[in-house]
């Protein structure tokens, strides 16, 4: 069903068009439902997709675009990136309604509605480009709409935040798209799968290593690993509730996803050069990130400082260039995608009841406050730091445990020394997760006003992701099981 | 008699030209460097024009557009001058910069 | 004058030298329109009447040769005179040609339009303006279709001549006049280095045809002489691209002429000028590219480099777009920089070409459409003459089509999406570059991409952010204004799209 | 083309620059003096004072040669003889009878017309380096006359040139043919005004006015110097007549007898048209600046060009 | 220098006095043949040989200046004053500096002669070879197009008045 692909990134790039020229009358009042039905229709779009997937059909859109730089339009889903397109199609939705309250609601919602959209062509476009090229140009329109949420509809220093962040974003663009040319130049075609079933054959020692440096150099800045990571707590800081909730939710993954289905399976001898390197860099970002955690006051900024961490523990399954661990990693992916957001939009309802984030100030109580909304925070933190039945586990822990027995050209011994310095993470994490919730879940309010508890407008927003979590972890073969088979496709039998 | 002599003269003709317009500040004096280095042109161009026996003559018809290049050359350099010397005499430049920044700020 | 007895007359295809005879006959037009009845709007009316002509012959030609698939060849050498070599014509319209001219006229077309509001309200005289820009755009529409050295000369210096009077023409302007002063000496000596060069290549190469100079001029024939000819016509190019360090006259030109006329520096004037580059190049001198090559990609390296780097600090529009302008031009001398290794590989020459040229057309229309907005803001609004930054904070919010064109524009010449046509290009370029062995430059160019970024970025933003509180009212929008506008963002969302026309290999042909 | 042959030639053309300038200038003593009703001088000699002129040089080179303080000397002493030289070198390639020509130019009407223009530049040098306001007037409208009248100057040549289709003087002679006195005529008429106003002869006479500027760029001129440019319009006469005998009058070609006759033929040609320059002297008024202007811009380009486009048309159709 | 073998061998694509053997400029009929021996003696006679006559008269012409001025200086007396070498007005003391600020109507004479008398280059190429075969009336036509343009040059002069003098 290659109208569903199509339609995948036709939907809202349509509504995002019928936003931008409709007048502004007209859009002042109904951008809001427009944005929510465009969302909603991807999602149903993105389940059909999936429903057909799962009956075994594939698809796949193979058009000639741009000849002379050998551009085609080819799209296509498989087990990598349908959780993805689910994941991304799920959040934009959710972030769609959470708009439609009141209390949510922003200024001039005709361009923050068209920017959402554009923001999910991109996202969608990312994960089922087949092209280098096409997997670039989506990539990059991601930042426009992303830049432009945070700076007009941020926070305090929005702007600073949000040039902060196209810029690393965009330097990192810069080198990954000479080593995408690089790639595309030596081996002569652009073409992801023909490019992955040769799987580095006929591109030199050379051109490997340094297309992976360029490729992968460009998407560390996007995951971020550590020390590239600087942009993500002002941005997340910065950045409204649903900019927050995409950008951890889905951006960081845009990086991954690129390092999966391109730096490692297309150019392996350089994956296997850099593979340590990207190990080492993943686990000292956990490190860091639970050290930073841990002196973190504000809320929002603490979990941008968690995201780091995932990531970190995605980065170390990559990195083992194993079936194992690169299936942990894209369940880590999905994984944080669904909790991270989760969290974001809570500390966007705390935001929105006691307009601050900091702990400080907070001051705790929010259990006896608000008893439904701080039972959600409970649930999602303990999520996010791993608790076993919960979707956090499985991914980081299949990720420690794959690092006992990475691929064979990769040194085995500091593989075992990362997986043990990961294990400190992971208490890292599970403290100052702890540290948060008793120091603003428990305790006594501060003011006595009583606030709202959660709406169920909310209700409706968040449970899909608490059911999403629930899954996961109850049943993670739901994600597995669609990822081994086209992971192990891509590297070939390991 | 040999290819040597209008080739060096031109040559020199050229470097005083270059001379001319790196040294010179007058704007006019730069102008008429620039003449100098278009009359090299012109004579390397005849010179070997004929010496080619080219048989389309390219040479000579180069030679021909250079000279009406030079001549519109200096016709639209001395507008200009002229302008900037009237400009100078009755409206101090930088007075007028000066406004310009003022209503700008 | 004294050649043989055999007949030298040659045959003329008047369609292909059609556009550029009608622009200059619509000048000589306008020029007499001007004398008899000297009203600016009958002035006007009948410049685009003329451009419009022109625009329709130049489309005729290129469905002709498009469509053909041949090119049109005319003011060939005779058969008498040929003798055992390559064709030799004079002017050939190939698909290069045409789309090049096409780009040229259109920005020519543009300017004018630009130029309505201001001859209006300032004291420019309609007559002369328009007279000289159709004579410039004639120039610059021929210019890609000449094969011989004569004929590029001929046309560059068409080009050249009237922008310098265009450059002075608001003539109670002092600082008008310096710019014109200042770009007038710095082209006319590099012109004389230029003719220099050629003088000296034709004396070596024994014709002012490129395709008979490509074959008298391999290096292993020619002697040392032949390369210092060819490095001075380099300069000279340089110099009427502005490419580092030949770049000096621009910032002080943009930002002291009209900017109608600004915009035919940086779109006619440029276009032409890399078109004879091309040419004389790729056609003339390939076989010393591994001489110019190198050269060519340091100009380009250098271009981009200090071209961003300082207009990071710009605080001018003009001069911001003129350091931009700087910039661009290093993107596309990228291409050509990377030529040294087509000796054997056509298909290689093919791409590069394509590449830059393809770059160069994009260029154009973004900074069309960026100019049309400066042209829009600067000069008409009272109070604000558009050569602040600061002056466009909340074009957005006032004028959101206006401002949502004019981010578009910067997001092009960024070359980051929504502006896909730029980062199209941009893909092209450091393909291309990779392609040719150059990576180096590729890295450079990439890097540049992101520090361009920056200022373009910052640009938008202003746009986007509430107006200054003491900031005046942006004044109305006038129609011709609109236009063009209008015209450079369809060009450019139609290019986001579908950039295959622009990119594809144009291919050179050398004799027709 | 050996030595002797050479030399014979350098002489020849330097002997004919020495004394058809006199001739002529004799010639005006004593037509202007009888046109004027009165004798002029008459002693110096004997016969007609035919000596007067040897006279007065002999006078020129006792003077003394004053140069103004502030003037540049360089090119003050220079000048003169930048006025002189040109017309000497023109007088090379002026064909006096069927080959009898000290040097057939194949680009000879060219050549004529380059060194021609130079001529003014002495009287502009001239202007310029006297450092007197009179003298710098004169030079500047001397230029600016030599700009008006150097159009349908080159115009009309060209004219010619495209009558004959060849730059040959020599071959414009041998392509002339009599009905061209009706056909060139207007060109003719053009050319010759032209030249006598490149001349500054009068009514052109206006960078020289005595009553307005003293004598134009010759002002601060004394003694040989000051011969030197009266001799210069002297010679310039005589080329201006020559070329226009050569060019539309048909030089040599005679009613009979070219072959033997025909240095003859182009003598008198030559000495009627000097004949015709003085007495367009003493017949018309000069005119003013304006007025110069005027007449060069406004009649004589105008009719150059068209007839320019009526030589064109009529060898189309006699082709 | 290295050379390679040279593909191209004739006089067409190479100038005729362009040896190929050598470095440097070298000026010879090597490749060439008698014929270009030929063309170059006769380079040397027709090109310089015609000019070398206007040359020597020019010297000529410039010794009989310097003897004259020579003799001239044996000739006159030299007895120069202040007041004679005062400037001339006329008899009265001069005013200012002998060098006035000029018209700028001068200057558009200059411009007016500058366009029209360096476009009729182009006419003398043209006039020559105009009535040879083959060209005819296309021919005309082109010139009446140059020849149109020029006098639309004129009339536009005319019309801003730049032929008005007064």
């Amino acid at each position: 069903m290659n109208v569903l692909l199509v339609l995948l990134l036709a939907v809202p790039l349509a509504g995002a068009l019928v936003l931008l020229v409709s007048p502004r009358g007209w859009a002042q009042h109904r951008a809001l439902p427009v944005g929510l039905a465009a969302t909603a229709l991807t999602l149903l779009d993105a389940v059909a997709l999936a429903v057909h997937y799962a009956r075994g059909s594939r698809s796949d859109v193979d058009a000639a675009w741009i000849p002379a730089i050998g551009l085609r339009f080819h799209l296509g889903v498989d087990g990598i990136s349908l959780p993805l397109v689910l994941l991304t199609a799920l959040l934009t939705t959710l972030c769609a309604a959470y708009l439609l309250r009141s209390a949510a609601r922003p200024a001039r919602p005709q361009a923050f509605v068209a920017l959402l959209l554009l923001l999910e062509v991109g996202m969608l476009g990312t994960f089922v480009a087949l092209d280098l090229l096409l997997f670039f140009v989506a990539f990059e329109i991601v930042l426009v709409p992303m830049y432009a949420v945070i700076a007009g509809w941020g926070g305090a220093d929005r702007r600073p935040s949000a040039r902060q962040f196209i810029l690393y974003t965009l330097v990192g663009s810069g080198v990954m798209l000479v080593g995408l040319v690089l790639v595309g130049v030596a081996a002569g075609t652009l073409d992801m799968v023909v490019l992955a079933q040769r799987g580095g054959a006929g591109l030199s020692h050379t051109v490997q290593v340094v297309g992976f440096l360029a490729i992968a150099g460009g998407l560390a800045v996007k995951i971020p690993v550590w020390p590239l990571h600087s942009w993500l707590p002002d941005a997340h800081t910065a950045a409204p509730t649903v900019g927050s909730v995409l950008l951890a939710g889905v951006l960081l993954k845009m990086g991954t996803y690129g390092l999966v289905r391109i730096a490692v399976p297309i150019l392996p001898e350089g994956a296997a050069a850099f593979a340590p390197v990207l190990g080492v860099l993943g686990v000292v970002g956990i490190v860091y990130a639970g050290l930073a955690c841990l002196g973190q006051s504000n809320l929002k900024r603490l979990v941008a400082f968690s995201s780091i961490g995932h990531m970190g523990f995605v980065l170390l399954g990559i990195s083992t260039l194993t079936a194992v661990g690169i299936n942990a990693a894209l369940f880590a992916n999905i994984a944080h995608g669904v909790i991270t957001g989760l969290l974001f939009f809570l500390v966007g309802g705390i935001s929105e009841r006691y307009g601050s984030t900091d702990m400080g100030r907070l001051g705790g109580g929010l259990l006896a406050a608000t008893p439904r909304l701080g039972a959600l925070v409970v649930f999602g933190a303990v999520a996010s730091l791993g608790l076993p039945g919960l979707a956090g586990f499985w991914g980081e822990g299949l990720a420690v445990l794959a690092a006992f027995r990475p691929a064979a050209e990769l040194p085995g011994g500091l593989y075992v020394a990362l997986a043990a310095v990961a294990g400190v993470g992971m208490v890292l994490t599970a403290a100052y997760l702890l540290v948060m919730l008793r120091r603003v879940v428990y305790g006594v309010p501060r003011s006595s006003v009583p606030m709202p508890d959660m709406s169920r407008a909310e209700l409706l927003t968040w449970s899909p992701l608490v059911a999403a979590v629930l899954v996961a972890g109850l049943w993670p073969a739901v994600v597995l099981g669609v990822t081994d088979g086209a992971v192990r496709a891509l590297l070939g039998v390991r | 008699m040999g290819i040597a002599y209008p080739t060096v003269l031109a040559a020199v003709l050229f470097a005083i030209g270059i001379y001319g317009v790196l040294a010179r500040r007058n704007a006019v004096l730069i102008l008429m460097s620039v003449e100098l280095m278009l009359g090299a042109v012109t004579l390397n161009l005849v010179t070997f024009d004929a010496l080619l026996g080219d048989p389309s003559r390219s040479g000579q018809v180069l030679a021909l557009f250079v000279i009406v290049i030079a001549a519109a050359e200096v016709g639209v350099g001395l507008a200009i001058v002229l302008l900037l010397f009237r400009n100078r005499a009755s409206i101090s430049v930088d007075t007028l910069d000066g406004r310009g920044e003022a209503v700008r700020r | 004058m004294t050649g043989p007895a055999t007949t030298a007359v040659q045959g003329v295809d008047l369609l292909a030298i059609a556009p550029p005879m009608l622009l200059a006959a619509a000048a000589l037009v306008v020029l007499l329109v001007e004398a008899f009845r000297p009203a600016a709007r009958l002035v006007a009316t009948t410049a685009l009447a003329g451009a419009g002509l022109a625009l329709a012959a130049e489309l005729v030609l290129a469905a002709d040769v498009l469509g053909g698939g041949r090119s049109r060849a005319t003011f060939c050498l005779p058969a008498a005179l040929r003798g055992t070599g390559p064709a030799s014509c004079s002017y050939v319209v190939d698909p290069f040609a045409v789309l090049l001219g096409l780009v040229a006229l259109l920005a020519g077309a543009a300017a004018l339009l630009l130029a309505v509001p201001e001859i209006r309200r300032t004291r420019l005289p309609a007559g002369e303006f328009c007279f000289l820009l159709l004579t410039a755009v004639a120039g610059a529409v021929a210019l890609p279709a000449g094969r011989d050295l004569v004929t590029l000369v001929v046309c560059l210096e068409l080009v050249s001549l009237p922008v310098f009077a265009l450059v002075a023409l608001r003539r109670y302007d002092g600082r008008s006049t310096e710019s014109a002063l200042t770009m007038f000496l710095v082209s006319v000596a590099s012109t004389a280095v230029m003719l220099y060069g050629i003088s000296l290549v034709y004396g070596l190469a024994g014709s002012m045809y490129l395709d008979r100079i490509a074959v008298a001029l391999n290096p292993a024939a020619a002697p040392p002489a032949a390369a210092v000819g060819i490095v001075l016509v380099l300069v000279g190019f340089g110099f009427k691209v502005s490419a580092v360090p030949f770049h000096t006259w621009a910032p002080d030109t943009y930002a002291g002429a009209p900017v109608a006329v600004a915009a035919v520096l940086a779109v006619v004037s440029k276009v032409a000028g890399f078109a004879g580059l091309v040419l004389v190049l790729v056609l003339g001198f390939g076989g010393f590219a591994p001489v110019w090559a190198p050269l060519v990609a340091v100009l380009a390296a250098a271009s981009m480099t200090v071209g961003n780097l300082v207009a990071l600090r710009q605080r001018g529009a003009l001069r911001l777009l003129a350091w931009s302008s700087i910039a661009q031009a290093g993107y596309v001398l990228a291409p050509l920089g990377a030529l040294a290794g087509m000796a054997g590989r056509p298909e290689l020459r093919e791409e590069l070409v394509a590449a830059s040229v393809g770059y160069l057309v994009i260029y154009a229309l973004m900074t069309t459409g960026a100019f049309a907005v400066v042209a829009f803001i600067g000069r008409i609004t009272p109070g604000n003459d558009g050569t602040d930054l600061d002056g466009y904070r909340g074009l957005a919010r006032t004028h959101p089509v206006v401002g949502v064109a004019f981010a578009f524009f910067l997001a092009c010449l960024a070359g980051l999406p929504p502006g896909l046509a730029g980062l199209f290009a941009k893909v092209v370029v450091v393909r291309a570059v990779v392609d040719g062995g150059h990576g180096w430059l590729a890295v450079i160019v990439a890097v540049n991409t992101v520090i361009g970024l920056y200022y373009y970025l910052a640009w938008a933003v202003r746009l986007f952010a509430p107006p200054a509180a003491d900031g005046a009212a942006f004044g109305a929008l006038r129609r011709p204004i609109a236009v063009a506008i209008a015209v450079a963002v369809a060009g450019l969302v139609l290019l986001s799209v579908f950039p295959e026309p622009v990119l594809a290999g144009w291919s050179l042909t050398g004799t027709g | 083309m050996g030595l002797l042959d050479t030399g014979l030639r350098l002489v020849a053309v330097f002997v004919a620059f020495l004394t058809l300038p006199l001739l002529v200038g004799q010639m005006e003593h004593k037509a202007m003096a009888h046109m004027q009703s009165r004798l002029g001088p008459m002693h110096a000699g004997g016969f007609h004072g035919w000596a007067q002129l040897i006279a007065d040089g002999v006078k020129f080179a006792q003077k003394e040669h004053v140069v103004p303080e502030h003037a540049d000397r360089t090119i003050f002493s220079l000048a003169p003889a930048v006025a002189l030289l040109p017309y000497l070198l023109v007088l090379l390639v002026i064909p006096l009878g069927p080959g009898l020509v000290a040097l057939d130019l194949d680009i000879g009407l060219f050549y004529a017309l380059a060194v021609l223009g130079v001529g003014v530049l002495g009287s502009v040098m001239a202007g310029w380096a006297s450092a007197n306001k009179y003298a710098l007037l004169g030079g500047m409208r001397s230029a600016a006359q030599l700009m008006a009248y150097e159009l349908p100057l080159v115009l009309t040549a060209a004219s010619v040139a495209l009558a004959a289709g060849t730059l040959s003087l020599t071959g414009i002679i041998g392509a002339w043919s009599p009905w061209w006195l009706l056909w060139q005529g207007t060109g003719a008429v053009i050319f010759f005004v032209a030249g006598l106003a490149e001349l500054h002869r009068p009514p052109f006479d206006m960078p020289v006015a005595d009553a307005e500027i003293i004598m134009g760029p010759y002002t601060e001129y004394t003694g040989l110097r000051f011969a030197f440019f009266l001799l210069a319009e002297y010679a310039g006469i005589v080329v201006v007549c020559a070329l226009t005998t050569v060019l539309f009058l048909g030089g040599w070609r005679g009613p009979f007898l070219d072959a033997q006759l025909g240095w003859l033929w182009t003598l008198l040609k030559v000495f009627a048209l000097a004949f015709v320059v003085v007495w367009l002297r003493t017949s018309y008024p000069r005119l003013r600046s304006d007025q110069l202007q005027k007449l060069a811009w406004q009649v004589l380009v105008p009719l150059a060009l068209a007839q320019l486009a009526l030589t064109g048309v009529i060898r189309v159709v006699m082709s | 220098m290295v050379r390679g073998e040279v593909s191209i061998d004739s006089c067409v694509s190479r100038p005729p006095w362009w040896s190929g053997t050598q470095d440097g400029l070298r000026f010879s009929a090597g490749r060439c043949g008698p014929s270009c021996l030929g063309r170059r003696d006769a380079f040397v006679d027709g090109y310089f040989g015609s000019y070398a006559l206007v040359g020597l008269l020019l010297v000529v012409g410039a010794g009989f200046v310097a003897v004259s001025f020579a003799a001239n200086r044996l000739l006159r007396p030299h007895r120069p004053t202040p007041e004679k070498r005062r400037g001339y007005e006329c008899g009265l003391d001069p005013a200012g500096g002998g060098w006035a600020q000029s018209h700028v109507r001068y200057y558009v004479f200059a411009f007016l002669y500058l366009i029209f008398a360096v476009d009729a280059v182009f006419l003398f190429p043209w006039a020559t070879v105009f009535a040879r075969p083959g060209f005819g009336a296309v021919t005309l036509a082109e010139m009446f197009v140059f020849l149109g343009i020029v006098a639309a040059g004129v009339v536009y002069a005319w019309r801003k008045g730049v032929l008005t003098w007064v």
